[in-house]
């Protein structure tokens, strides 16, 4: 194996990869207010189509990136009204809301199939991007990649060293605390479940830009799921979900190289191998009980209403 | 534009009143706080004291009415705004968050320009001022429900409001830090600080309080000096008719045969924030009522867990029941053996909020009740549930709306009368009760201490968890200790007193860290107990 | 404008009743706008979707088929998530459900007796159950979140069922494709009323284990665990039941039903098994199962409704050319009517039009 | 009064850019070209399975007078349906069975899968070509085999990688799949799956590729050589014709090929003249029956004689087919 095939295949699970850390990261802000949202998959398919739609009808995949986040927002709320204004059950709210996300991103994208996609450019930098091994891991990305990456940094930091990140936590740990002290529990709420349909939404984009730049119906083929994995798999702490999505990522795209290269194992259960593996680090993950308990939010999937 | 208040009072509420549906939870309250004054407002539960103190934090919006704030009408909204004017509260049902720690809990109240590291400072300081220590970098979760508090005291102290509300601040004290909290509150007083004060313990209220402000049913229905006044007559006040006060019968000249027996009782903590169980010896016999004292978070309720069955040991003989072994047993199980339990929780431990009371008899019941109340198949016979569940409402005078109501639709005394009923009615051998007076009001708790006494004298073995310590002394045989896990020797009624088990509470007993305060003292108290566990 | 909710002191019996019929008026308000903005005519759509099934004893049958396995998954995922256990997995005990009681007729071709149905419906419910363990056993022992274990186990599920049938399970005449033998007469569940339709007994099998679902929630004391461990869990530990025991059951329960719905439609509609059995019905129940709130009872009627709107979807397909992908968004829109809605039940809905409404005591 | 009606059950969505839209497209020809005197009518994205068997009873039910019925799974339910309504005719693709009212047809695509084996083997340089394969069924080991054959007959070394991807639909994954063959060397990328994402990644990485059921050339301008296309809609005027006319007969099985114009060659492009040439000519020597891509000698994966010196396939083989030819780096799933 070259040194260039080594960093091919590491742009492959870079780009595997991407799209569920996005959708994962934003997710996690979500649950870190205490808000479960299980429709991650519908407003990553309809910010797939949008962002689509928007990059072929303005020639602009920045648009189209644009729009995805847009359209993510906006089925966010959706969820948000039921959810936070009318205290409905989040489970089943988020379900419905993955069920009308497909449905909707199929009537959106009927005129879109089939059409010739634009790619978001890769970052081209001389020199940089042409050094051995690293040069295009670091420097010849697509442009989600970093902000993939950057986004993840800046979940951290505002968790956990900023003083509005400290009040997301405090709400997800305790609302009915949070709105004694006078902290707007639903404001924060909402904000934080549109932060996670935007970045849903940007996932989404990144398939229909970058991934596979084209509009094929149905195109997330469950990675929303994935992403809300990965965020119990992080126990919701921002770094173990870059682990967690390139871990993903990794097996993904090693099960094809391992059936290219022959191996005889039937290849069903390599296509199982991803889910296998989030299963056993899930259970790895889960066993240490403190960790888990520290840092699940404790109001996660409740419905609040505040008492006036 | 409105009137005016009263400039010199520091603040008025003129005709405040708060509906819940139907309920007038206050109704036209006025009250009148001068600066510098420390102001009692009294009431039986549910009189309606949190409600108005709520409001005046911006938790509640009044429904009708008007808040007038150093003379000027305001509209609290929030309790941002409830800060901004200058007011701090300690609530009732603290509002801390056990993930964060204690800086962060106390950051989350100020605006984003001071740094973290600058309020850790900052409280660190307050604490010390006040005598309240506090480790800024601790996890509340991991703190005791005394510890919490001094967290709420401070985060409030730190804004340098002009008026703190303290809502039964002391329940959760030991003798000792509750002087202390006094001692600061005189402080706050000689600096201007205006305080409004809730508790339903009314020698300190006369110890500490200059006016007091009592509600009846949402009403006031005075306004008086508590010094003027005696307890008694404050009772009677607060609650409208002479409350009768418990009696304790000397106890069986024959102590009967050991109906509870634990020995070398040991428990690893359950969460990441819960106390281990250390070595706990104990043995109760029939007709004796033994408390166990404790600040709460020493353990109490893990050892409650551990009695009940709730969660198991591995040595069958490590706890024995009316006689039997019953460590590997389950409640249910342990409850065959003739033991009833009452938890400290009522909504959500010892009931389920959203069942009926018929359902919450079954609860508990299900197993020793089982050829009357289930029948084949695990058919549920109500009817007979029913009937049983109108005789314990009758007995123990449970007040209701609904001929069935669900648990979370009663107030907390009478939920905890129905709770302890439901056990009584079967005439258990053992009893274990954790707080069973905690938040009720006068009249409640006497009844509940007398039936539980009554219990005693008619030859079970009842075993009391209580913060309380008037409550403890008044009806206990005998009194044992617990802190930080471990359990002390019983000192019986006539040897006890509050200055030696408040020492106790503290953790002074020999073999392990005790307060530097307490220190002195405990040495002595150790040296007249050659009993004591080590 | 803001919108406040405030507790009812008790649920309301009225908006209980009325709440569901609420959330169709919506969802038909609905279904008009959609309609007329894609430019069909909204009222020969409704009427197709919501009219014509019905209006044929045939689509009535295939209504029934339809909705068997949604309702027979959705009343064990009722008690399931009743005793807030949260199995989105249904789909994969399912399949798995289909596979065991396809073992019969697939290894044995002889055994063809009185019992090889029973045998077969029996294997189905104890693979959908031992499918269902996988989770709590790892949510028990291991504390791992179910939702995301269960979900996986789906795809490992569709994988397996795959590899079988395209392989160890195939028809030798089937020309190699995949697909097994299809199954003798007796290993078939048969049609209820073969002149008018082909609604097999799969639908009888489904309504009665909802009645008896409904039976045990309602009168026994299983039913009572379930609603006390789930709706507090530490007043059920104290009333001396096992929060693990219950995990166990909700799983083995909800499992079993997937999975005998699983071989019910194997044997029963499909009638071999092939590389994919179910159009996703165990996603599909989990709406059913919320649509009916968590009732055995609702789950028929709710079971029905979403049958019914695939059947429209189908109809308004073939009559006007509306897009399938209507037929989904028409789902996700009745659920979200019918969890707002359901709001009402217990919270009033109050407008909140600027600062109105407020003690006028704020000073200028 | 009532109009001819022909119907069409789709297993996807008719936008899939693959196998469903070269049907509906089909339709849409059919359409044109007989204009008024008939209409169509089709359900997409039916589900094999009862789903399908009660799309296609709605079918015969509201006066469809003939319903092509496109996926390999609809096969027992259109017999059995086909049972009840013996008045409709219907017609079944890629299956095996038929009845009195019921006949199937298919394409021969493996004759395209040798015309561009033969130009992969020409113009590769690593010799080694990736093949993105779908499921396991014949038709799709045909094609494999059909291409190794095509490759062999210029490059006798020739080697394939194959991936199953476990899906029609996931451009996702076909997107990963191409990337994960190129990085392992290949330099030809060819796929059973619908989306045209290979297409791109070949297009990106510059290499070379062939486009399935599509022109995808939009996707590939350079990377596409050609591209086997479905041409369903003559085979439908035709059959829809017979049924209107009366000729129409069930019981009968139809496998065109390119001589038929059920399947066509997309141009030529991007590749040497000479190249050109001999696909050229390959397809008309196939087109005229001189050629038959499986004429032996072949052995099959495991080194043993399938097909002796001069020898053909049969079709009953081809239709079943489960196996390997030599050559093929992969075992086939089992
Ligand atoms: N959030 C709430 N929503 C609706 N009702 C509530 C709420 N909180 C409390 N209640 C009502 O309050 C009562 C219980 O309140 P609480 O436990 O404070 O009782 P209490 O008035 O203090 O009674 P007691 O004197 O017996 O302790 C019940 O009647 C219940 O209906
Ligand atoms: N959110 C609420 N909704 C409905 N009723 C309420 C609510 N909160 C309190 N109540 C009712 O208002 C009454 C007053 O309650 P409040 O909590 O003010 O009593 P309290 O005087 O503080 O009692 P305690 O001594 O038990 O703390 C109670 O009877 C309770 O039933
Ligand atoms: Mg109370
Ligand atoms: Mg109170």
């Amino acid at each position: 194996m070259d040194v260039n095939m080594l960093q091919n295949i590491l742009l492959t699970i870079a780009t595997a990869s991407t799209p569920l850390l996005l959708a994962a990261i934003g997710e996690l802000v979500v649950e870190r207010s205490g808000v479960l949202n299980l429709g991650v998959e519908g407003m990553m398919v309809i910010g797939a189509v949008c962002g689509f739609a928007g990059a072929f009808i303005t020639g602009s995949p920045w648009i189209g990136a644009l729009a995805g986040i847009l359209a993510g927002v906006l089925l966010s709320l959706l969820f948000g009204f039921l959810a936070l204004s009318l205290a409905t059950n989040q489970v089943a709210t988020g379900l419905s809301l993955t069920l009308l996300g497909i449905g909707l991103s199929g009537m959106i994208g009927e005129d879109f199939v089939g059409r010739a996609g634009i790619r978001l450019p890769r970052l081209d930098l001389p020199v940089l991007s042409d050094l051995p091994l690293v040069g295009k891991l670091l420097f010849g990305q697509d442009p989600l990649f970093y902000v993939s990456i950057a986004l993840t940094a800046a979940v951290m930091w505002f968790l956990f060293k900023t003083r509005t990140g400290l009040t997301l936590r405090s709400i997800g740990d305790n609302h009915k605390s949070a709105h004694a002290l006078g902290i707007n529990v639903l404001l924060y709420r909402y904000l934080a479940v549109m932060f996670g349909g935007a970045c849903a939404g940007l996932a989404g984009a990144h398939l229909s830009l970058v991934y596979t730049p084209q509009w094929v119906e149905n195109m997330t083929a469950g990675r929303g799921w994935i992403a809300l994995a990965l965020v119990v798999f992080a126990s919701w702490r921002p770094w173990r979900v870059i682990g967690g999505a390139y871990l993903f990522g990794a097996v993904t795209i090693g099960q094809i190289h391992a059936q290219a290269l022959g191996i005889p194992i039937p290849s069903q259960l390599m296509s199982a191998l991803p889910y296998l593996a989030t299963i056993v680090v899930l259970v790895l993950i889960s066993r240490d009980r403190r960790l888990t308990v520290i840092n699940t939010p404790a109001s996660l999937a409740q419905p609040f209403v505040p008492d006036r | 534009m409105q009137d005016r208040g009263n400039d010199a009072l520091l603040l008025e509420t003129r005709g405040l009143t708060k509906v819940f549906g139907e309920l007038k939870a206050c109704n036209e309250v006025d009250l009148k706080i001068a600066p510098g004054e420390i102001h009692a407002l009294l009431g039986e539960n549910g009189a309606g004291k949190s409600t108005l103190v709520k409001m005046l934090f911006g938790v509640l919006d009044p429904t009708e009415g008007g808040i007038y704030w150093k003379g000027e009408p305001v509209r609290i909204g929030s309790p941002g705004e409830a800060r901004r004017h200058g007011i701090g509260m300690v609530f009732q049902h603290f509002s801390l968050f056990e993930a964060l720690t204690a800086s962060e809990n106390i950051a989350l109240v100020f605006d984003e320009k001071t740094p973290i590291s600058q309020i850790a400072e900052r409280a660190r300081a307050v604490s010390v001022e006040y005598g309240l220590p506090l480790d800024p970098h601790a996890m509340v979760g991991d703190l005791s429900v005394g510890e919490r508090q001094r967290i709420e005291i401070i985060r409030c102290l730190l804004q340098k409001p002009d008026l703190i509300i303290l809502d039964e601040p002391t329940s959760v004290l030991t003798p000792q830090e509750a002087n202390r909290m006094f001692d600061t509150l005189e402080r706050l007083k000689a600096e201007g600080t205006s305080i409004l004060y809730i508790s339903h313990r009314l020698d300190e209220v006369k110890r500490l309080c200059d006016t007091a402000t009592v509600l009846r049913h949402g009403k006031v229905v005075a306004h008086c000096d508590p010094r003027q006044e005696t307890a008694t007559t404050l009772a009677n006040l607060m609650v409208g008719s002479d409350v009768e006060a418990v009696k304790r019968q000397a106890s069986a000249a024959t102590p009967g045969p050991p109906l509870i027996e634990i020995s070398n009782l040991e428990r690893p903590p359950a969460t990441p924030f819960s106390i281990p169980l250390r070595g706990i010896d104990l043995t109760v016999r029939g007709g004796e009522l033994l408390g166990i004292a404790g600040v709460a978070g020493n353990g109490q309720g893990e050892f409650f867990e551990a009695v009940s069955g709730e969660w198991r040991q591995e040595r069958a003989d490590t706890i024995r029941l009316n006689g039997r072994n019953c460590g590997h047993k389950n409640i249910s199980d342990r409850r065959m053996v003739g033991a009833a339990f009452v938890p400290e929780e009522r909504l959500g431990h010892g009931a389920a909020p959203a069942l009926p009371l018929s359902d919450n008899l079954l609860l508990s019941r299900h197993t020793t009740d089982r050829r009357a109340m289930v029948g084949p198949l695990g058919f549920v016979r109500m009817g007979a549930v029913k009937e049983a569940t109108q005789r314990i409402i009758r007995e123990m005078d449970v007040r209701k709306s609904g001929e069935d109501p669900e648990a979370a639709a009663l107030s907390g005394g009478n939920l905890q009368k129905f709770l302890i009923g439901r056990e009584l009615d079967r005439e258990p051998m053992v009893l274990v009760v954790d707080q069973p007076t905690w938040g009720v009001d006068a009249g409640a708790a006497a009844r509940i201490r007398k039936a539980l006494i009554d219990l005693a004298r008619a030859g079970s073995a009842v075993l009391v968890i209580s913060q309380d310590l008037d409550e403890l002394f008044e009806i206990s045989d005998a009194i044992a200790v617990m802190h930080d896990g471990r359990l002390s020797s019983p000192l019986p009624i006539a040897e006890a007193s509050f200055e030696k088990i408040g020492l106790l509470m503290g953790g002074a007993e020999p073999g392990h860290q005790a307060h530097a305060h307490a220190e002195a003292h405990a040495n002595t108290e150790g040296s007249h107990e050659p009993g004591a566990p080590i | 404008m803001r919108l406040e909710l405030i507790k009812r002191p008790q649920k309301s019996a009225l908006y209980s009743a009325i709440s569901p019929l609420l959330a169709l008026v919506l969802t038909l308000l609905a279904g008009f706008l959609i309609f007329s903005l894609l430019g069909k005519p909204p009222v020969a759509a409704l009427h197709a979707y919501f009219i014509e099934p019905l209006s044929e004893a045939w689509q009535l049958h295939e209504l029934a088929i339809k909705a068997a396995p949604l309702i027979m998954i959705a009343v064990g995922l009722s008690v399931c998530y009743r005793s807030n256990n949260w199995n989105i997995g249904a789909e994969g005990q399912f399949i798995i459900g289909g596979i065991t009681g396809s073992l019969v007729p697939i290894l044995f071709p002889q055994f063809q007796t009185l019992f090889t149905l029973p045998v077969m419906l029996l294997l189905g419910f104890i693979g959908g159950a031992a499918m269902g363990a996988i989770p709590a056993l790892l949510k028990t022992r291991f504390n791992t979140n179910e939702i995301l274990t269960s979900l996986m186990l789906v795809y490992v599920a569709q994988l397996f069922l795959d590899w079988l049938a395209r392989g160890r399970f195939r028809d030798p005449g089937g020309n190699n494709f995949p697909g097994s033998i299809r199954f003798p007469e007796s290993a078939r569940l048969g049609e209820i009323f073969p002149s008018h339709g082909s609604a097999h007994w799969g639908i009888v099998l489904a309504i009665l284990s909802a009645i008896i679902v409904w039976f045990m929630m309602r009168f026994l004391m299983k039913g009572f665990e379930v609603k006390v461990l789930g709706g507090s869990p530490r007043a059920g530990r104290f009333g001396g039941f096992s929060s693990t025991k219950m995990v166990f059951f909700a799983f083995l329960l909800s499992g079993g039903l997937a999975g005998l719905a699983g071989i019910a439609e194997v044997a029963g509609a499909i009638g071999q098994l092939r590389e994919t059995i179910s159009p996703g019905y165990g996603f599909a129940a989990i709406i059913v199962a919320f649509l009916g709130r968590l009732n055995p009872l609702g789950a028929i009627a709710a079971g029905f409704v979403l049958a019914l709107t695939y059947l429209g979807g189908e109809a308004a397909q073939m009559s006007l050319g509306v897009s399938e992908k209507v037929a989904r968004v028409f789902q996700g829109l009745l659920l979200f009517f019918v969890l707002g809605c359901d709001t009402l039940i217990h919270y009033r809905i109050k407008f909140i039009f600027g600062e109105a409404g407020k003690p006028a005591t704020a000073k200028g | 009064q009532d109009k001819f009606k022909a119907c069409f059950v789709y297993i996807g969505p008719v936008t899939d850019g693959g196998w469903t839209q070269a049907h509906d497209e089909a339709r849409q020809y059919v359409e044109e070209q007989l204009g008024d005197e008939i209409e169509t009518a089709y359900l997409e994205n039916v589900p094999e399975g009862p789903d399908s068997e009660r799309a296609i009873t709605r079918m015969a039910r509201s006066g469809c007078n003939i319903v092509f019925t496109t996926s390999f799974g609809y096969m027992d339910p259109t017999i059995a349906v086909a049972e009840k309504h013996p008045d409709v005719m219907f017609e079944h693709a890629t299956g095996y069975k038929t009845a009195d009212n019921v006949t199937n047809y298919n394409a021969r695509f493996y004759e395209g899968r040798y015309i561009i084996g033969q130009i992969a083997g020409n113009i590769s340089e690593t010799g080694t070509a990736g093949y993105i394969a779908s499921f396991p069924i014949p038709e799709v080991v045909m094609g494999i085999n059909a291409f190794l054959q095509g490759a062999r007959s210029v490059d006798p070394d020739f080697k394939l990688k194959v991936v199953w991807v476990n899906s029609w639909h996931d451009a996702g994954k076909e997107a990963d799949a191409a990337k994960a063959l190129v990085d392992q060397g290949v330099d030809i990328l060819t796929q059973h799956t619908d989306s045209a994402a290979p297409m791109q990644v070949a297009e990106e990485r510059g290499i070379h590729a062939f486009g399935q059921a599509f022109d995808q050339s939009e996707a590939g301008p350079t990377a596409q050589k050609t591209a086997i296309l479905d041409t369903w809609g003559p085979y439908y005027v035709k059959r829809i014709k017979m049924a209107m006319d009366g000729t129409w007969k069930g019981g009968e099985s139809t496998w065109d090929g390119l001589k038929d114009g059920i399947l066509t060659m997309a141009p030529y492009r991007n590749m040497p003249d000479d190249v050109k040439a001999m696909a050229e000519e390959t397809e008309a020597k196939i087109k005229s029956g001189e050629l038959h891509p499986f004429t032996g000698p072949i052995n099959k994966q495991d080194g043993t004689e399938w097909l002796a010196e001069g020898e053909t396939a049969e079709d009953g083989t081809l239709l079943g087919m489960d196996f390997y030819v030599e050559g093929v780096d992969d075992t086939l799933p089992n």
